[in-house]
């Protein structure tokens, strides 16, 4: 079983590591390699799932590290390695020839690799380590096009973003060595007194910042500056679902802190309504993607929030594939129109059908419309929401509603006939072909999705939660699932009929604009952050160069310094060590070798006064 | 006559001489200045030697002492007057003061 | 009393060397003065030879004058090593000269009136160790007979004579007050001795001393006579004499003065500060590098009166002392051996020396870095076992003041280190002088062995 | 008696002494230090310290004499034909030494001397020789010594031919190759008798 | 054996110098060669230690030098040297392979670097104040004319800064040493005797005294702020070799020190003021990275980094001396500040390596004059990002390890100080990936600079010296153990020293 515990991460890893190490030589073998040891990754997944390895090895004095798959990693691991093959398959057909490929299937390999330690890690030490490198992979990936400023710099926002929630991730290990004395994940809601309560804080900001959930989520919309596998891969089943999963692993943590789970789970509500609304007025299919993959995720959180652990990693499964389709199809359209935006894509489904209808699939599972597994597995962690709280439902049914918005905006955007709106190449220069291998993966995509929302219904799910180790989570009501699923097929109807009769919907403009600039939290994240601590980090810098080697300085020029106070003049100029210095000590050197004057007589007349000052001193020190 | 009167005297031809090596600009002179001060200190050691330890000689070697330190000292002195003479055709100390700073 | 001329067999090897080298130069060719060196160093080494079979020998108290233990042993081989050093060191540069047998003869006079500076337990005998180890010094220093060398023979001559008298006045002030000359005499007898004439003619003693240590109040030759002598003779004369200066004020402080009702450690403790103040000061920006060297003396001789300051107040002051005079005498002579091998003064001249002569190069960047303090050499353990000494002889604020001071001589020293290692070569311009490189070489190595091997020279000191 | 001739030589030493920085030449100088010289060796007699009084005078004679070669060698003025000035620093030195004189005659007056002990030997000197010849023995020894350095200093610094000036490099010459119409300071150096065993070595 | 290893460079140098006739090549293959040999038996040395969990001191030698101060030749590697040694003959190896290209004045510069080897070596082995001085010394001597000889701009004036800053500081720390010696009982200077009977114990003030002292002369080597100034003209100035070993192994010296010394030694001392420690290590994290940020010039930033490094550092042995931690939390953060000696000098020796290139190509360190470099030096670029992501604390390098071990020591220690601290000092890592992500992004990403055209790729011999650096901090990274095996007993035994 070890050997299984240690192939799973430790193959795409090492595979990857090889493919960026050999640089461009491996270009040509790279996509090939890359396909072949995901699929490889997935069988051993599967294999891990059903035989449940662990092992153990020392890492830090004191904390012993393992990686152990047990129900919620199994179904994770599955999920993270079929989304990556399914991912690199399209991967394979979609990246140019000429394209640093060995590096991209290199960092992909690493990414689902550190990934899969990730969900596997059962102590902090592993968590953290895995949780870092994927950010910082994510960062290589939305970097992939690096002659690109902007790309680069979105990359980096999105890094640091990440990397300034991960904190909390350091914050929670010394906090759980302080009070439970020990880094391991189990352990962690039987902390003493103050030390729980900062282990909690810590995880949930790592954890609503790989999420991107209020206020992280701008960093997502960073993201999209990779290439469209890269999204594809980051936004369902790996980065993003970090976070959730995470918080679902540490269900038990939130709930013993109480204020915890509160929040967490009102962040993730108020994040899936919020976004839902930012993803509504978004005209460019990405972005759309993006921001409804936060409101997603905050189901997911809120489900963590509630306890309710089922129904979120119920969520995430289906969300991933979901997820992955829709960034896979947008990604399609993009290589081959040559574009995202929503108006110029119109008729693009009509023009490449088997995307069109897969896309279809995967927009409705979005939008929640029954039976679509998204419709279910929402509302059972609704359930579990409403139980705890009344609000936290209502904004959850609120949030759905916009899912189904946008979901079936997008929908209309793409499946409407082209029209004088519809454009190519605008973004970049378009294939105009969609490639066998890119399609590969879509219907089995499109499948899951679409159906894997029957582990949430009553007659499965008993043994989804035997699965996950989870009891006791109430299902959804019958009215509750006919209420949302309603709701959901009157939004996307209303939205079908105002797109055929071309409507316009008018948003205000109060909400427009926030909405469509992700309510300008980068901005506010640059004026309030970044830009204060570059300028304190200016300041700083200049009083070092002033003020702290000035004082040296002035030391140095001490004698000048009493020379001009003795005169009257004080005048501190700090320019240049030896200038300083020099004139101090040329100063004082001058003035030890005065008495040295080449006369014998003066050196006589010195002596004696100093002898006799001398002799005077003596007298006095009696 | 006291220890004080020849400590007085002693005083006043150590004083003398100190003036003389401070302020003559011959060499010699200058010289002569050093003598009178050992002057001073021969009366001064003779005075002690009589008038505070008679019992043992000390004082007496000291005195002597003294004498052979002017007569070689002066001898030295001489013979750097003379080689500095020949080398700069100078016997004042103010004229030997290229070696400063 | 003790008469028996085996206990001064050292200083009378010496004396017969000059002696004997003075009869031979007499009849000497002049092209083979070499006869005078080889008997002159003969008598040096034969010296060596007795001290250190002396260093064996119990304690004891010569002529009733002449007191023999460890500090008169290690004065006597450092002075005779470091004459041994300046002979080999100037060979070269006086040879065929008409004077060159009377050269070696009065280094040889000087050593023995320095080690019997060091070694008199008498007054009167201090002063005549004084005569005789001053008076040969202002001939040698006007050896060359130029301008600088009679101008610097006078200056050197001035202000040995008038400190001489001084010290003579002190004396027999302190004769006056405490009815003797000898030390023994006088430790009782200053002890109901009046202050104020004590204080008088302990300064008044001290002066003369001070003469001969080139330190602050009388400390005016040194710079001109460095400059001015033959650079041979100037090492020899911020050298040697300082060697027994030292171990005579060390042993006045510790046989002559623990009763005397003055406040002798702070006033030698004011010496020591202004001195090592004084000397790296007027060293900052010097450009004849033997003037630097000079006043580098000026503040080395300020670190070396530290431990007279704690002296018979803290056991490591006696070792502390002697050690850095050693390591002290080889370093600076070999700095100033570097500076006869060059045979260059500008400090411009030295620009460039690590192409056209590494070795030397790299013995004057040892000595000069020992004239810091820097580890591993020799003048490093002088100077922790100084600093030691301070501390445990509650003079802390003095060790304070000499590292400070350490670490501003740094500037100027690097200042001749630095242009070594210029890149422009100009070409050379002294000649090669293989005595003087030699005794460079030495002396750095000397300079290394004495810190890496400070336990076995601390063992027989 | 024994007071009033103190005092009288006492202001006669004092006298001598001053009277060499005062007159204009370089005899009259040299014969008023002679003065106050001869003055102290009386002194001396006077505190019973006959030999060494007498030491003085004589020494003090012959050195004066060598002076005075010296001051006809050196100075432009040796008979007092021009007025000499030649002072610097006057007014420093005759605070320093001043201040120097007043502090001492503070002292003098205000130390409580020790007092006497013992008392005069009968046979001073041969207290003297004893001394010389017992615990003081060193001293003699190394002023000897140092009065055969001063001898090789002296000559080395005031002579400019040596032996092999006059005999030649090789020392074969047989007979001294002097200058027939020596220079002044030629013979001052070679001949100066001021100094024991003075003369050129060579 | 540890006598050879320390002094078998020395006898290389020698050598050189003896041995006059010898082309410039011929002169750095032995010099490669000697560094080869001494590494392969530190290797040697490392496994022949063989894993006990007891720490021990092992291949100790001791010869009587200054018997008067009881002061002795005495070597010795324990668990807190080794990885320093270690650290040290792979260091100097690699500026050995980088230089193989040199042409000015090599044989000097062989033979100074052979020398600071030993030196280095020596004051990591040395087990006597004295010896441990006079190596610290000497080693500011060698950096000195490393600076003066091979440097560029301004390197007269910067190297005197240094060695005058840096002088006072050992000179200071020689007083310190001083107190030590006489206020052990016999006075001694032997690290051991004075570890196993801390001198001063009963007298406070003292020993307060003396820490300060100490502490002055080992935070200037360090350097911590506010006495770091001497540090970014030195590194700018020095050449690449140099910069890698004055950061890479020197400024080891002072946090060693304190380790070594400061709290062995003076455990009651170092209990009662860690608290400072505490605070100078968080100021120094905080405001090293942040003007690492402001900075343009590579060289520059990176010494600023180092500043923020060493803050980590004093940080983690601050916070292990609040006796009132978490014995196993302070054991943690005591292993975290030997790790990141190691791979603060890996890693920034790696990047000063790196910037050499730079200024070997280009003639300038300024980052705004330079972009896109990944394209025309793609190994380059590679090995740049992968220090920078080192360097900026990404796990599955060396950074991490040691970075996790200090916050979570710190925080884990339980106290409430060191908790804060150690939170406050997790914002060091935010900074530093932000100002690494700048260095990244100016100079190997985007578009071309004005001097980008003149760099082109590594030479062989300079990834020869820089890939092993970052190759074994990725090992520690991914598997720490065979450091940790060696390391964790010894921080074990200077918290139980400083319990005392």
């Amino acid at each position: 079983m070890t050997f299984l515990g240690w192939a799973l991460p430790v193959l795409p890893l090492a595979a990857g590591a090889l493919l960026l190490l050999a640089g461009r030589r491996l270009d040509r073998a790279a996509a090939a390699a890359g396909v072949a040891v995901s699929a490889a990754v997935v069988g051993l997944a599967i294999a891990a799932a059903v035989t449940r390895p662990s092992v153990r090895f020392p890492l830090l004095a004191g904390a012993p590290a393992g990686m152990a798959v047990d129900g919620l990693s199994a179904v994770l691991v599955v999920t993270v390695a079929a989304v990556t093959f399914a991912v690199l398959v399209y991967a394979a057909g979609e990246l140019p020839a000429a394209a640093a490929r060995s590096r991209f299937f290199g960092l992909m390999l690493v990414f689902a690799g550190a990934m899969l330690v990730t969900v596997t890690a059962t102590d902090l030490v592993v968590l953290l380590m895995a949780w870092e490198v994927m950010g910082a992979m994510s960062y290589a990936l939305i970097g992939y096009w690096w002659h690109d400023p902007d790309r680069v710099r979105s990359a980096g926002i999105a890094f640091l973003t990440t990397r300034a929630a991960d904190m909390g991730l350091y914050l929670a290990a010394g906090c759980a060595l302080a009070g439970a004395h020990s880094l391991s994940l189990t352990g962690l809601d039987g902390a003493g007194a103050p030390w729980r309560d900062l282990v909690a804080a810590g995880v949930v900001t790592a954890a609503l910042g790989k999420s991107a959930q209020l206020p992280f989520s701008f960093w997502l919309s960073r993201a999209m500056a990779g290439p469209s596998p890269v999204s594809a891969l980051l936004h369902s089943a790996t980065m993003v679902a970090a976070g959730a999963y995470l918080l679902l692993r540490l269900a038990p943590l939130l709930a013993a802190v109480g204020w915890a789970g509160t929040l967490v789970a009102w962040v993730g509500a108020v994040t899936a309504l919020v976004l839902g609304a930012v993803a509504l007025a978004q005209r460019d299919l990405k972005q759309l993607l993006a921001a409804s993959t936060c409101a997603q995720i905050g189901f997911m959180v809120l489900a963590a929030g509630v306890g309710a652990v089922a129904g979120g990693t119920a969520q995430l499964v289906a969300h991933a594939a979901a997820k992955s389709l829709l960034f896979l199809a947008a990604g399609a359209w993009l290589a081959a129109l040559g574009t995202k935006d929503l108006a110029e894509l119109h008729g693009a489904a009509r023009r490449y059908r088997l995307v069109g209808v897969t896309f279809a699939a995967g927009a409705l599972t979005l939008a929640g419309l029954p039976p679509l597994s998204l419709w279910v597995t929402k509302d059972s962690l609704l359930a579990v929401a409403a139980d705890a709280s009344p609000g936290l439902y209502a904004v959850g049914l609120a949030a759905a509603l916009c899912a189904a918005g946008y979901g079936a905006k997008a929908l209309i955007a793409v499946w409407r006939p082209a029209d004088a709106a519809t454009r190519r190449d605008t973004e970049q220069a378009g294939t105009g072909r969609v490639g066998r291998r890119q399609l590969l993966p879509l219907p089995a995509l499109a499948a899951a999705g679409a159906v894997f929302g029957v582990v949430a219904l009553p007659a499965l799910a008993p043994a989804w939660r035997r699965l996950l180790g989870v009891a006791g989570e109430p299902g959804p009501g019958a009215g509750e699932l006919a209420l949302s699923g309603s709701l959901a097929g009157l939004v996307v109807a209303a939205a079908l009929v105002a797109a055929r009769r071309r409507a316009n919907v008018t948003v205000p403009r109060w909400a427009a604009g926030p909405a469509r600039h992700w309510l300008y939290l980068e901005a506010a994240a640059g004026a309030l952050v970044a830009r204060p601590v570059m300028a304190l980090a200016r300041a700083l810098a200049g009083f070092d160069d002033r003020v702290v080697d000035g004082g040296v300085r002035a030391a140095a020029a001490a004698g000048r310094l009493t020379a001009e106070l003795a005169s009257g003049r004080v005048e501190l100029r700090l320019d240049g060590l030896v200038a300083e210095a020099g004139r101090g000590t040329r100063r004082l050197g001058a003035l030890a070798r005065r008495p040295q004057t080449g006369q014998a007589h003066t050196y006589y007349a010195q002596t004696l006064v100093l002898a006799a000052l001398l002799v005077i001193v003596v007298l006095l020190a009696r | 006559m006291t220890l004080q009167a020849f400590l007085l005297l002693a005083a006043a031809l150590f004083a003398v001489g100190l003036y003389g090596a401070l302020s003559q600009q011959s060499i010699v002179m200058l010289m002569m200045g050093l003598e009178l001060m050992i002057n001073g200190i021969l009366v001064a050691g003779a005075a002690f030697w009589y008038f505070v330890s008679p019992g043992s000689a000390d004082g007496q070697v000291l005195v002597l002492v003294a004498i052979t330190v002017m007569a070689l000292e002066m001898a030295m002195g001489f013979a750097v007057v003379t080689a500095l003479f020949r080398a700069r055709d100078v016997d004042v100390t103010d004229e030997a003061g290229d070696l400063r700073g | 009393m003790n008469e028996n001329p085996a206990y001064l067999l050292p200083e009378l090897c010496t004396l017969a060397g000059a002696v004997i080298g003075l009869l031979t130069g007499l009849f000497s060719p002049r092209a083979r003065q070499w006869r005078v060196a080889v008997i002159c160093a003969a008598g040096l080494l034969a010296g060596l030879v007795a001290a250190a079979v002396a260093a064996g020998r119990p304690d004891a108290v010569a002529f009733d004058t002449f007191m023999i233990d460890p500090v008169t042993h290690v004065t006597r081989v450092v002075v005779l090593a470091a004459t041994l050093l300046v002979v080999a060191l100037s060979a070269g540069s006086v040879r065929g000269h008409r004077r060159e047998s009377e050269f070696y003869v009065l280094l040889l006079f000087a050593a023995v009136g320095t080690m019997v500076l060091g070694a008199s337990a008498d007054l009167l005998v201090l002063l005549s160790a004084y005569l005789l180890a001053s008076i040969p010094g202002y001939a040698l220093a006007g050896f060359g007979k130029d301008a600088a060398g009679t101008e610097a023979a006078l200056k050197y001559y001035l202000m040995g004579a008038l400190l001489g008298i001084v010290m003579l006045a002190g004396i027999t002030v302190l004769y006056g007050v405490g009815r003797g000359t000898a030390y023994d005499t006088l430790r009782e007898g200053l002890a109901s001795a009046p202050a104020g004439a004590a204080a008088v003619g302990v300064v008044a003693l001290l002066a003369g001393l001070m003469f001969k240590t080139g330190a602050v109040p009388a400390h005016f030759w040194v710079p001109d006579v460095t400059e001015g002598a033959p650079p041979a003779v100037a090492a020899f004369v911020t050298t040697v004499p300082k060697i027994g200066a030292f171990a005579a004020l060390y042993r006045i402080a510790v046989e002559l003065l623990p009763r005397a009702p003055v406040d002798w450690r702070l006033l030698i403790a004011i010496l020591a500060v202004a001195t090592m103040t004084l000397g790296n000061l007027a060293a900052f920006y010097q450009d004849n590098v033997r003037r630097l060297l000079a006043y580098s003396t000026i503040s080395q001789a300020g670190y070396l009166l530290v431990p007279v300051v704690v002296a018979g107040r803290s056991g490591l002051a006696e070792q502390a002392l002697l050690f850095y005079l050693a390591a002290y005498a080889v370093t600076n002579i070999g700095a100033f051996a570097v500076v006869v091998a060059v045979g260059e003064d500008r400090l411009a001249g030295y620009a460039g020396m690590v192409r056209r002569s590494p070795s030397l190069a790299l013995s004057l960047v040892v000595c000069l870095l020992g004239l810091v303090g820097t580890p591993p050499t020799g003048v490093f353990v002088g100077k922790l076992l100084m600093l030691g000494a301070a501390v445990d002889g509650r003079y802390a604020w003095l060790a304070a003041v000499a590292v400070l001071n350490t670490v501003a001589s740094v500037f100027y020293y690097l200042r001749w280190i630095v242009p070594t290692f210029a890149r422009p070569a100009p070409p050379s311009t002294g000649g090669i002088n293989l005595e003087a490189r030699v005794v460079a070489y030495t002396a750095a190595a000397v300079s290394l062995l004495l810190g890496i091997g400070s336990g076995i020279a601390l063992t027989f000191s | 008696m024994q007071v009033v001739a103190f005092w009288v030589l006492a202001v006669a030493a004092v006298a001598g002494g001053v009277a060499v920085f005062v007159v204009d030449s370089m005899a009259r100088a040299t014969f008023s230090l002679l003065g106050s010289f001869l003055c102290v060796g009386l002194e001396m007699l006077l505190v019973d310290l006959h030999y060494l009084g007498v030491l003085v005078i004589l020494m003090m004679i012959m050195e004066m004499l060598v002076m005075a070669v010296f001051m006809i060698m050196y100075m432009m003025n040796p008979a007092g034909l021009m007025p000499m000035v030649m002072v610097h620093n006057n007014r420093g030195a005759l605070i320093i030494s001043g201040g120097v004189f007043a502090a001492l005659v503070a002292g003098i007056v205000v130390i409580p001397w020790p007092a006497r002990a013992g008392a005069p030997p009968r046979d001073v000197t041969f207290e003297l020789g004893q001394a010389l010849m017992g615990p003081k023995m060193l001293v003699m020894m190394v002023l000897g010594v140092a009065i055969l350095a001063t001898m090789i200093a002296s000559v080395l610094l005031a002579t400019h031919r040596g032996r092999y000036d006059r005999y030649g490099d090789a020392l074969a010459a047989g007979r001294p190759a002097d200058p027939t119409g020596a220079d002044p300071a030629g013979r001052a150096g070679s001949a100066d008798p001021g100094h024991p065993g003075g003369g050129d070595l060579a | 054996m540890l006598s050879v290893v320390i002094f078998l460079p020395l006898a290389a140098a020698l050598g050189l110098l003896a041995v006059p006739r010898l082309g410039d090549r011929a002169v750095v293959l032995v010099w490669i060669g000697a560094c080869a040999v001494d590494l392969a038996l530190v290797v040697a040395l490392w496994i022949g230690r063989g894993g006990g969990a007891a720490d021990r001191i092992s291949g100790e030698t001791r010869v009587r030098w200054i018997p008067s101060v009881r002061a002795s030749y005495h070597v010795g590697v324990d668990g807190l040297s080794l990885p320093l040694i270690a650290l040290t003959a792979l260091l100097f190896g690699g500026c050995a392979v980088y230089s193989l290209r040199l042409t000015h004045r090599v044989r000097a510069f062989a033979v100074l670097f052979l020398f600071l080897e030993t030196v280095c070596l020596g004051l990591f082995a040395a087990l006597d104040l004295l010896l441990f001085f006079v190596f610290f010394d000497l080693s500011i001597v060698g950096m000195y004319f490393v600076i003066v000889g091979w440097g560029h701009g301004d390197n007269i004036r910067s190297g005197l800064k240094f060695f005058l800053y840096t002088f006072l500081g050992s000179l200071v720390l020689l007083l310190g040493f001083i107190g030590l010696y006489l206020g052990a009982e016999p006075h001694t200077f032997d690290m051991v005797d004075l570890t196993r009977t801390p001198p001063l114990s009963g007298s406070p003030g003292l020993a307060a005294l003396v820490l300060l002292a100490v502490g002055i002369g080992l935070a200037i080597k360090t350097p911590t702020v506010p006495v770091h100034t001497w540090l970014p003209p030195a590194h700018t100035d020095a050449p690449a070799a140099g910069s890698a070993i004055l950061a890479g192994v020197m400024l080891k010296m002072g946090t060693y020190g304190l380790v070594r010394i400061a709290m062995p030694m003076l455990p009651d001392a170092w209990r009662r003021y860690a608290w400072v420690a505490i605070v100078i290590g968080v100021v120094g994290v905080l405001y090293g990275a942040l003007v690492a940020l402001a900075q343009d010039n590579v060289k520059r930033l990176v010494a600023y980094t180092s500043i923020n490094h060493m803050g980590y550092i004093v940080l983690a042995v601050g916070a292990a001396g609040l006796a009132a931690g978490d014995v196993a939390a302070r054991r943690l953060a005591v292993t975290g500040a030997v790790t990141q000696m190691v791979s603060h000098g890996l890693v920034t020796g790696a990047l000063f390596l790196l910037s050499g290139v730079l200024y070997d190509r280009g003639r300038s360190y300024d980052l705004g004059r330079y972009g896109g470099l990944a394209r025309g030096a793609p190994v380059f670029a590679a090995l740049t990002a992968v220090a920078a992501f080192a360097s900026l604390g990404l796990p599955g390098l060396s950074g991490f390890i040691a970075e996790f071990q200090i916050f979570t020591g710190a925080i884990g220690s339980g106290t409430a100080m060191a908790a804060a601290a150690g939170a406050v000092a997790i914002l060091g890592i935010l900074i530093t990936a932000a100002l690494f992500l700048r260095v990244l992004h100016r100079l190997l990403l985007g578009t071309d600079g004005e001097l980008s055209g003149r760099v082109n790729d590594l030479r062989g011999a300079e990834t020869a010296a820089i890939a092993p650096l970052l190759a074994l901090s990725l090992v520690i990274g991914i598997a720490p153990r065979f450091l940790l095996d060696v390391i964790e007993p010894a921080s074990a035994a200077v918290i139980s020293l400083v319990a005392r």
